[in-house]
């Protein structure tokens, strides 16, 4: 039986028992409800993997399945359909989003039994599986749109899912939730804009027919141009990168699980998959693509940098993440598409991983996230020590690991496209190991810091979230193993993601990817090693060897150390330049526009009304026969009226 | 045969001192008998034209123009005889309840 | 022109015998009265009383003429005169013979055939109504005022009843012309048999046109002195007590008329004697009429003395929700039987 | 003969519409409208409509002013004042306004003719007006009767006397 066309149902049919019953089938008949339904979706991702794969494998060139569930709008000369594009670069999408969010899921089980509003959260966590499929698996920009917007509301809301908390001292998880939503609405205020230009352009919202009109007949230099920023925009704004990146940091107010499965594993990286998918449009706009890579590079090396200062187990983890996906818009902005494919596979295993052993810390440390509390936790939490280790060891990089091969092609497109940005990148490289690195030292080594009452009741996770850490650990090992660079193998994922940029041969300046010679090729892979190893001995020299004294933790500490602790306080510069002129902006339209302008307005058309009220009762006296008069006088002039003109 | 137009403007005239009956007397009831006043000379114009035209239409629209008035009065009568229980007059310069 | 000398000489024929029947009524209805209490009523003046009548005229005559106070004088004196006007001038539609070879043609024995005759007599009838109420509320007097309002409450409530006797009637012979009605009877049988409802109907209903006994509330001796004509004396008081009794002549012929065969005599005028003396034929159709217009106004003086008076809360009962209800029956079963014979 | 008639009516009607607005005393002003009636059904009757001739004797002045004579004297109403043209400002301008408009207009329609040529010799007997009534008016004629009906209703319900304890709102309006 094919599940693939019913992936769609199973999250909606799992939201909406655990919308109505949830509360009565208690937090494991509700968690298990929705892992199934994810599950299910899995197995129908899965199904839909393999007959891509044999379309692929037949090689005609139109390795796709589309699934027209029905006409959704049909207005004018405006049409767009509800139909699902089943093609390798949506298929390892939903691979991934259903595979770990499953893993997630049933993580979840676990993590939320002590919550008392589990059945809300399975809601929600479903909701988002069914508005990530849809953003994924949408045939034309405007379901991407609506599974846009839709991860975004789940984002919003379960990043307040915690409502009634306070984040840190200063922001609610309410207000995290609502800084994300507002964040995530300049980007989409660029992708609706860059809609608008689509529609107008090119008649059309739909993926194939958009790019075929546009490698045809592209339109003026301006608008692709504008086209690529405005998406750019976008997916700044999702996909947390430079100047919008300021959400992510905040959205770890929602649980952890959350924290893993959107804003590290799926929904961050939809921005990643619609600059993708919209390789063709930025393809004829090479100057954009470079945008698209210094924004990448820069966000890369930014975040990194704060990421090496931060004291909150999960800050550390989402700066990362903000890192990571700078790699991503690297290795887009450098063309190698596949490359941004494969660094988001592979991140989604080993963030995944980080985030849930992050998560299992967290749930044993009784919600305790400051590393600086910790220590020595591996000998109390021997399985999430160990994952959480390969985790690191593939997110820095060091060869074998998955991360190590993804990594490897960005720089390898970086190096060969912008050799300025393959430095960047390798520095950020270095800098991932480092911080990486520090946060094991702090956290699972050393002397233990753990406040008694803590360590008392410090015990390892049970089965339901360490065995998804396994697996996740295990797949951040191999995960790298489908792409490995030519001179090792076979690039698996690149062959199967193939005819999705056949559309690039065709364009000036994409012709066949240029093969690095295996010289070269090697003298990358040494290098980025080197990197990592540097980064390792930097945090094992400064940070594992002076753990434990006196200091370390210290507030004296040079500017720019202060400055990264303060994240470069974006945030502060963004609330002088934007909140703080916005909200002058609002008290002025309340103050001066509204109460002044507005408001004397409407009662001097108050009064003018009151006044011709007035006027007007002089005639509605209430008196029947001067009524009856006014009736008469009218009618004898009417009279009048006819009888002159006729005559 | 006499002048239809002098029926015409024998209506006419009836019509005026219906309508200054309306606007001049206080009574409420006299008023009610003015408009009946009006009522007829319209009745007048029709049968003329009925006449005139050599069509009974008109003769049935006074017939029903005669059933109505009998109805309005009815019910006009009946609304002052509840005016007056209220206000123990039927006096309209008198008569304000619309005026706040 | 000898149309219109035919015509005034009708009219005064007929007004001179409607006054005398008057006259010459209030001596009968003494005379039966008296004969109905075992007595022998007036018979002093003339041979069995029958000069009565003149004396009683002469007395109105030098009676004094007596307006009360705050009484609004004109309305007043125009009162017995609109009491007696309508009951004069029904009697101008009413067929009370057929024709009399006159003059050298044929003369019909009606003032004026009018085609809407019933209306004409509904339209006037509905004006009676208007002495009682004017006498009644010029007199300035309580008495006289609740008379009148009773009166006039009266007669428009048994008003709805006499016109829906006689619609049957005017279903069954299609016209409104009273010469069209007796015809219409002389050659099918008398409404009075056919219609034995509508009669009884219209028979109570004229009872109560009229005010007299049992429906004579707006006079009422015992509440209200005299009702209406309370404050009336001498030659104003004698148009209202002949006003009535010519609206009591009125009724009989109208009964005569519609329900009893009017002049027509069945069998008897058929004789082939009559169809050769057109003259005698006439002179009989005019005594015949006359006769059963005798006969229903001893009926009248009758039942004033044999039935008591009815109180006005059941006067108003019987009136709208007995008889109203039993002359819309009688339509609808003499509509269904017209509507079988016509299917 | 009938054009003597006619004027005879004609003024016999006019002068009792006059009467009926300028007699003080309400009774008065009926029973001079009683008359006015007359004056115009005799109009009809030359103009042979004797059926709405019949009908405005015995609706109008049979039925409607009965009522309104049976009104005037229930409610014992007192002559009221006439008009006091000289101490009002306002009445004096609607009169002044009315006349002169009035009177234009009746200039206005004195200059113009209708067509009399074609007198039709129409004449409304009974059973012309009852074709018209039950045949092309039947829809109309029902809803008079059923009009009629609920005019009867309304009046009874709004005449009626009020509830014995009336509520202190009401007693305020």
């Amino acid at each position: 039986m094919d599940l693939y066309p019913l992936i769609l149902a199973f999250p909606l049919i799992g939201l909406l028992i655990n919308a109505v019953l949830g509360r009565r089938l208690g937090v494991r008949g509700s968690g298990a409800v929705a892992s199934v339904a994810v599950l299910l979706s899995f197995v129908g991702a899965i199904q839909a993997f393999i007959k891509v794969r044999h379309l692929v494998a037949l090689g005609d060139g139109e390795a796709r399945l589309v699934v027209r569930l029905w006409e959704w709008i049909h207005v004018g000369g405006f049409s767009a359909d509800l139909s699902l594009l089943f093609d390798p670069l949506s298929v390892v999408m939903i691979l991934v989003v259903t595979g770990v969010g499953f893993l997630i899921h049933v993580y979840s089980i676990g993590y939320m039994s002590h919550d008392r509003d589990y059945a809300r959260f399975f809601v929600y966590l479903n909701l988002f599986m069914l508005a990530m499929l849809l953003l994924v698996l949408g045939d034309n920009y405007l379901v991407l749109f609506v599974g846009w917007e839709g991860v975004g509301l789940c984002s919003y809301l379960l990043i307040g899912f915690w409502y009634d908390r306070m984040f840190t001292t200063k922001m609610s998880n309410a207000a995290a939730g609502k800084k994300a939503f507002i964040v995530n609405r300049v980007g989409d205020f660029g992708f609706l804009l860059a809609l608008f230009l689509i529609f107008t352009n090119f008649h059309s919202l739909n993926f194939d027919t958009v790019f075929a009109a546009a490698a045809h007949h592209p339109a003026a230099t301006g608008v692709m141009t504008a086209i690529g920023l405005l998406l750019l925009l976008g997916a700044t704004g999702k996909s947390a990168q430079l100047p919008l990146f300021v959400w992510l940091p905040d959205a770890m107010a929602g649980p952890t699980p959350v924290s893993a499965l959107i804003h590290a594993a799926t929904m961050v990286t939809a921005g990643v998959y619609m600059v993708a998918r919209s390789h063709i449009l930025y393809a004829l706009t090479p100057d954009v693509l470079t945008v698209v890579a210094w924004v990448g590079g820069l966000t890369a090396i930014f975040a990194a940098t704060i990421a090496c200062t931060q004291n909150d187990i999960k800050k550390v983890l989402a700066y990362s993440t903000v890192s990571q996906l700078g790699y991503m818009f690297l290795g887009l902005g450098c063309a190698a598409f596949g490359g941004g494919v494969f660094h988001v596979v592979t991140h989604a295993f080993f963030k995944a991983l980080l985030f849930l052993g992050a998560g299992s810390v967290i749930h044993a440390m009784s919600d305790e996230q400051d590393i600086r509390r910790m220590g020595g936790l591996r000998h109390k939490l021997p399985l999430t020590f160990a994952t959480f280790l390969i985790a690191t060891l593939a997110i820095a990089g060091l060869p074998g690991f998955s991360g190590f091969f993804s990594k490897d092609e960005i720089l390898a497109a970086a190096f060969s496209r912008q050799p300025a940005l393959w430095g960047l990148g390798v520095v950020t490289a270095g800098l991932t190991s480092f911080y990486m690195f520090r946060l094991m030292f702090l956290t699972f080594f050393g002397k233990s810091r753990v406040e008694p009452e803590r360590a008392a009741k410090l015990k390892e996770s049970p089965p339901v979230m360490t065995v998804p850490l396994l697996i996740l650990a295990l797949l951040s090992i191999v995960g790298g193993l489908i792409g490995l660079p030519p001179v090792l193998g076979r690039h698996l994922l690149g062959g199967f993601l193939a005819p999705v940029f056949e559309g690039l041969h065709h364009i000036e300046g994409f012709g066949h990817a240029e093969h690095l010679s295996a010289s070269k090729e090697w003298l990358l892979m040494g290098i980025s090693t080197v990197a990592a190893l540097g980064g390792f001995l930097l945090a094992w020299t400064r940070v594992h060897k002076v753990g434990d004294k006196e200091g370390l933790f210290a507030k004296s500490r040079n500017g720019f150390y202060r400055l990264l602790e303060d994240k470069y306080r974006v945030d502060e510069v963004y609330d002088l330049l934007i909140v703080r002129p916005l909200s002058k902006l609002a008290r002025f339209c309340w103050r001066v526009v509204d109460e002044l302008v507005i408001d004397l307005a409407v009662n001097f058309s108050g009064l003018g009304v009151r006044l011709g009220g007035e006027l007007m009762r002089l005639f509605q006296n209430g008196r029947i026969q001067s009524y009856a008069f006014f009736m008469v006088l009218g009618l004898v002039m009417l009279l009048i009226r006819v009888l002159v003109q006729q005559g | 045969m006499f002048d239809y137009n002098h029926a015409l403007i024998l209506a006419f005239m009836l019509f005026t001192l219906g309508t200054a009956g309306v606007l001049l007397r206080r009574s409420a009831l006299v008023v009610f008998m003015s408009i009946e006043l009006m009522l007829n000379a319209v009745n007048l114009v029709l049968v003329v034209f009925s006449r005139l035209r050599g069509d009974l239409d008109g003769q049935v629209i006074c017939f029903f123009i005669m059933a109505v008035a009998a109805a309005e009065a009815a019910v006009g009568l009946a609304i002052i005889i509840a005016f007056f229980k209220r206000k123990k007059h039927v006096d309209l310069d008198r008569a304000s309840l619309l005026r706040s | 022109m000898t149309g219109l000398l035919i015509t005034l000489g009708k009219i005064l024929a007929v007004f001179t015998v409607t006054m005398l029947t008057v006259a010459y009524l209030t001596l009968l209805e003494r005379k039966v009265c008296a004969y109905i209490q075992l007595r022998k009523g007036p018979n002093r003046v003339g041979p069995w009383g029958l000069f009565q009548p003149i004396a009683d005229g002469l007395k109105f005559v030098f009676k004094e003429d007596f307006v009360p106070a705050g009484a609004n004088r004109a309305l007043h004196a125009v009162a017995p005169v609109l009491a007696m006007a309508p009951a004069l001038t029904t009697c101008a539609v009413i067929p009370f013979g057929s024709t009399l070879p006159m003059f050298g043609g044929e003369v019909n024995m009606i003032i004026a055939d009018l085609s809407i005759g019933v209306l004409f007599v509904f339209a006037i009838g509905s004006l009676s109504v208007y002495g009682l109420i004017t006498g009644g509320w010029a007199s300035n007097n309580k008495y006289a005022l609740f008379g009148a309002l009773r009166a006039g409450a009266q007669m428009i409530s048994y008003e709805i009843t006499l016109g829906l006797a006689i619609i049957p009637i005017i279903m069954a012979t299609g016209s409104l012309r009273l010469s069209d009605i007796v015809a219409y009877q002389g050659a099918h049988p008398w409404f009075m048999i056919v219609q034995p409802l509508g009669f009884l109907l219209f028979v109570v209903a004229s009872f109560a046109e009229t005010n007299r006994l049992p429906f004579d509330i707006p006079e009422a001796e015992p509440e209200l002195v005299a009702g209406y004509h309370t404050e009336y004396s001498s030659m104003k008081f004698a148009g209202f007590y002949m006003g009535e009794y010519a609206a009591m002549i009125t009724a009989a012929a109208l009964i005569v008329t519609l329900f009893c065969g009017g002049y027509h005599l069945p069998w008897l005028e058929n004789l082939n004697f009559f169809k050769e003396h057109a003259t005698l034929l006439g002179l009989l159709h005019i005594g015949t009429f006359l006769a059963k217009m005798g006969i229903c106004l001893f009926g009248f003086i009758w039942v004033r003395w044999s039935l008591p008076r009815f109180r006005y809360d059941q006067l108003m009962k019987l009136g709208w929700k007995v008889l109203l209800p039993l002359g819309l029956i009688n339509i609808l079963i003499y509509g269904l039987f017209t509507l079988k014979d016509s299917i | 003969m009938e054009t003597v008639l006619f004027y005879l009516f004609a003024a016999l009607t006019l002068a009792s519409g006059l009467m009926v607005i300028t007699r003080r005393n309400p009774v008065a002003s009926a029973l001079y409208l009683v008359l006015c009636f007359f004056g115009l059904a005799g109009i009809y009757v030359l103009m042979d409509a004797y059926f709405l001739a019949a009908i405005q004797i015995a609706v109008y002045a049979g039925a409607i002013m009965v009522l309104f004579l049976f009104v005037i004297m229930l409610l014992r109403l007192e002559p009221t004042e006439l008009p006091s043209f000289m101490n009002s400002w306002s009445k004096r301008l609607y009169v002044a306004v009315t006349l002169v408009l009035g009177g234009v207009f009746l200039g206005l329609d004195l200059m113009r003719t209708v067509n009399t040529g074609a007198d039709s010799a129409l004449t409304g007997e009974a059973g012309a007006i009852a074709d018209r009534l039950f045949n092309r008016y039947l829809l109309p004629f029902e809803v008079t009767a059923l009009l009629l009906l609920v005019a009867i209703v309304g009046a009874v319900v709004m005449a009626r006397r009020e509830s014995p304890k009336p509520t202190a709102s009401m007693e305020e309006v």
